[in-house]
């Protein structure tokens, strides 16, 4: 992990959230889709906390970071800061998505997950650098987004034009209630799990266990290595001192930021 | 060289005034970027009790005005994994280790102060003195330890209590005070539950200027260490004037550790 | 309507569940823009001893991370005086007005009281309690004011010790609880002088939730009423959802107004 | 008092600090020279106290801001906020500077006075609309400036060229020490005061003290309605409600947001 100063070269409104590019060179050529940055967003000690934020686009010199339309004030505070000005950003948190070389077909699999639902929100807006990386590399990929609200949807053109991309709007989830069968992605899986050599996902805990029974019930069982979860946690030192990031995983409790973010989706839901 | 147990046969002394306060840098094995033992004058482990605690369930953060409440509920590995895992590393650090002693389990004290009399990886203990002991339980807590071990003690307080409880944990032993942990907060956490535990970051500071400030004002004959919120070197010179003779960082180190750098160098020139 | 003092004969009605604290529009005659009685279901007077005190010395604010220190030592013109310039004004006021009592001088209490018992420009009664003050105090001090007037006495309690002496004080015959006075804290001033006093603004609101939940938590039969630091509709939605039946806002009618405004539309609709 | 959103729409750098030009033309229209703005600087809850502005430069539609370049948290989310921006502004406190009818000859006196040794900082670029109108009435002007660096000064292009400008650099003030007579603006009173017909002036305490001395001195009695002073005050609400802002003045305590914080300097010093 560093800790660097990166400076705003670029402000892209996208309905009431914001899409800011950094010029930060050595955080941005050691940073993969699904690693954490933490962006302190304020000037002097508040907010304290800094957020948490998974990159949307990556080049050489540049990482991009999506601000939601939400009413955080570190948020807040970073939708009115001017070109030029430098952020303080720690990373990379953790481990990110990895392809294997030999996967031809790539499915990913995001769900709009707010804070509000999810614990700490996961965004799907986090798979792009990877699906981008995964079409440059000459890879079949699919893209599978739910969202609540269309609005919510990642714009089709965001993609690269070679990726097949389904959409479905689902009502929000509520916590401990089961999915009907067939709402939002799940449509979409009998077809496309067979086809996967691998997954990437990125939404709720309720979304990476229906992923579990879907994959289950498709593929009959759930490998060790199929599919990779973007795991929904609170960093506050991202170097595993300060245990705010702890989950209870299948394998016991763990600290976040040291195994994942990005984990096997059996450590999640277990071998069975 | 700051002499924290004066009154001791074993010295305390630290080579620079600034602390890593309990858990910042894990067991000393858990660095953010850029910070180093060479940067304290002392290192201090996460809360250890005798058996291994799980802790607080997730969900341990909230965050507050300039602050947030942490609760880890002393999940440790107990104590006998600890010093397996990290006991011949700390010997090999330049800097002294305090090992705390998590507050959620007294009964563990003395038992562990016993082991550690003879272990040179570990230069002295810091006791964690939970919100709402009386001063005849801190009395009793640390004057079983003080049987119990030789090494230099120091007692930490919850800051908002540190005057009351101060002359209790000195008759009893203790070699140094640190003022202290946060008063008990609560807040809403992202997902809308309650967490209740004591407050840090920046919103702590206040209390611990307090606390300090009261506590020298007693005139005991024990060096004060402040902690709890510091991060900037204005609130480390205050503590200074109110009679700290060290401080504690925490997370400062998480959160910015280069102002932690800067902060130490500044004190340093 | 909200019912502050269901156990009394005199019925304290709110028609609304925000209340302005202590000497948030000074004696109903200090408006920031935009506020208006009609907003509130009561106005709390600044707290007022029977001899008129010069309070603090200049020099009463300072600033801490997402909050302040102000220190007024119950700065007040005295009781007859708050009478002659103000009561009339009251009574032509179509909502509730407390007066607060100054803690500093609890020897006054009983004497102001009995003088209300009269004035209909006066609702009820805000007894202030210092921190530090032990259960025994609290139920000394309430049952004076009590046996001296009939009329709605709410008591406000430090929210750090909210738990420890809410009993005392509805045994000792209190109609319902204000929580709380921010815990002390202290801060450096602007010309580098150290001010201690109670913590104001958002950063002393986990300490009113705190308190709130854990005075609600003792299941006592009378209205809580949380108070300190509530700044935006979450923390409101937080104290009722912790137990409280009213809110009092007091620094963000001086900070934001426009918020204030916003809190309570946002409360009634 | 009126609270209101003001757009920011000119930033000007002056060494390390910042010129802020807020289109507000409903509070900009009511302000006069000496009275405060209390300013939200930042997103949220944090700093939670407003910092106090005295206004540099007025007209019709918009007012302007100073920021110094410290090391205070507000100061420095203005100094990163985007032109366009919004800053929400309470207007005006107190009462401000007002040049009797019949003053022809107006004496402007000024000390950089930061906030560390007057308690709250008051800076003399408080005077300068105030310098500005006068000046634009017709009236001869003189202003006379004391700063312990150079870089503090004023820059004489800032003033209507008819301005007669004094400047001097002197050692800063040592609280509760006597100033050695003839040192800083004092050297240019014996010549100025007797000329003035009244004087306007922003400093620190020990300054004021030092003016009604050099009055007494020069013009044998100093009578209400000569000198008018900027008293520097900290604020918090701005109305009367909080008291945070009291001062002892020679005729007891008050409030400065309800009897300032221009004041007559004789309620300072008192009539002997
Ligand atoms: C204090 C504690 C109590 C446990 N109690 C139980 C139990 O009752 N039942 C059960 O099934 N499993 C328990 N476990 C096991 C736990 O769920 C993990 O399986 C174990 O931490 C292995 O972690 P790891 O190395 O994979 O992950 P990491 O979280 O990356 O941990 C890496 C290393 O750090 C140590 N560590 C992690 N967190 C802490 C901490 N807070 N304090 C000190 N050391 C830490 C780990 O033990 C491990 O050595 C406990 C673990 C710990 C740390
Ligand atoms: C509580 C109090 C005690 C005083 N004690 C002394 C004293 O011991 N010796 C002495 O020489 N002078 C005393 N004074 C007088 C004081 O210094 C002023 O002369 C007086 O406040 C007149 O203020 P003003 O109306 O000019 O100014 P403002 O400050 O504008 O006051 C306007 C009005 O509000 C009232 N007021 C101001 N502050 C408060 C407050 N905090 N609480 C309630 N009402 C307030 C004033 O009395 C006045 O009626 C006292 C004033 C007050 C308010
Ligand atoms: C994760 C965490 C765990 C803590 N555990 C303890 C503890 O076990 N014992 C204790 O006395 N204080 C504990 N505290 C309080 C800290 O010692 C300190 O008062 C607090 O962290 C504020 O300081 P900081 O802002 O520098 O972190 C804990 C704080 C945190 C954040
Ligand atoms: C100027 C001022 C004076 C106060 N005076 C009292 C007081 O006399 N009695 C009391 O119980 N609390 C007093 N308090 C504490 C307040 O009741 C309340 O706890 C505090 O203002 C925090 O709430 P706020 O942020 O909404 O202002 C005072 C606070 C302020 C700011
Ligand atoms: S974020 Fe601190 S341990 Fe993981
Ligand atoms: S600023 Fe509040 S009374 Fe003057």
């Amino acid at each position: 992990m560093i800790q660097i100063t990166a400076t705003l070269i670029e402000r892209r409104s996208l309905g009431a959230g914001q899409e800011l590019r950094l010029r930060a060179p050595a955080l941005a050529r050691s940073l993969t889709a699904g690693q954490a940055v933490l962006v302190q967003t304020g000037c002097g000690l508040a907010p304290y906390l800094r957020r948490v934020f998974y990159p949307i686009a990556l080049d050489d010199e540049s990482w991009t970071l999506r601000v939601p339309a939400d009413g955080d004030w570190g948020h807040a505070w970073l939708r009115t800061v001017a070109i030029g000005a430098t952020l303080d950003c720690l990373g990379s948190v953790g481990n990110g998505f990895s392809v294997p070389a030999g996967s031809r077909n790539v499915l990913c699999l995001g769900e709009d997950a707010p804070a509000s639902v999810a614990g700490p929100g996961i965004s799907a807006w986090a798979l792009l650098p990877a699906i981008v990386q995964a079409a440059s590399e000459g890879r079949a990929v699919a893209f599978a987004l739910e969202a609540a609200l269309a609005r919510d949807l990642i714009p089709s053109q965001r993609l690269p034009a070679a990726v097949e991309y389904h959409t479905a709007i689902r009502p929000p989830r509520i916590p401990d209630r089961p999915a009907s069968p067939g709402v939002g992605v799940a449509q979409f899986l009998p077809e496309l799990l067979p086809w996967a050599d691998v997954v990437l996902a990125a939404g709720s805990l309720a979304f990476y266990s229906e992923l579990a029974t879907a994959v289950r019930a498709v593929r009959y069982e759930l490998g060790r290595g199929f599919a990779q979860i973007l795991y929904p946690a609170a960093f506050l030192c991202g170097v595993g001192a300060c245990q705010a990031c702890v989950a209870d995983l299948a394998t016991g409790r763990h600290r976040i930021c040291q195994r994942g973010p990005v984990l096997d989706l059996v450590d999640v839901v277990g071998e069975a | 060289m700051i002499e924290l147990a004066p009154h001791n046969k074993h010295s305390l002394a630290l080579a620079a005034p600034v602390m890593a306060g309990s858990g910042a840098v894990g067991y000393a094995d858990a660095w953010p970027p850029g910070i180093s033992a060479t940067m304290f004058g002392a290192l201090v482990t996460p809360p250890v009790s005798w058996r291994p605690r799980r802790g607080h369930s997730p969900g341990r953060l909230a965050e507050t005005p300039a602050g947030f409440i942490l609760t880890t509920g002393d999940h440790n590995p107990g104590f006998r994994r600890v010093m397996d895992d990290h006991a011949l590393e700390w010997r090999r650090l330049a800097v002294p280790i305090l090992m705390a002693l998590a507050g959620s389990t007294v009964e563990d004290w003395d038992r562990i102060a016993g082991r550690l009399e003879e272990e040179p990886g570990v230069a002295g203990l810091e006791l964690h003195v939970t919100a709402g002991a009386r001063p005849v339980d801190v009395a009793n807590w640390v004057g079983v330890v003080r049987r119990a071990t030789t090494l230099p003690l120091l007692v930490k307080l919850p800051s908002s209590q540190a005057a009351t409880l101060a002359p209790a944990a000195v008759g009893a032993g203790a070699d140094a005070l640190v003022i202290g942990s946060g008063p008990l907060a609560a807040a809403v956490r992202q997902d809308g539950a309650r967490l209740t535990g004591p407050l840090a970051g920046p919103a702590a500071f206040p209390f611990t200027l307090v606390g300090v400030a009261a506590v020298a004002e007693l005139g005991l004959s024990v060096p004060i260490v402040a902690g709890g919120g510091i991060c900037r070197l204005e609130d480390a010179q205050a503590c200074f004037r109110a009679g700290a003779m060290a401080i504690q960082l925490r997370s400062l180190l998480w959160v910015d550790p280069a102002a932690a750098v800067r902060l130490v160098e500044a004190l340093r020139g």
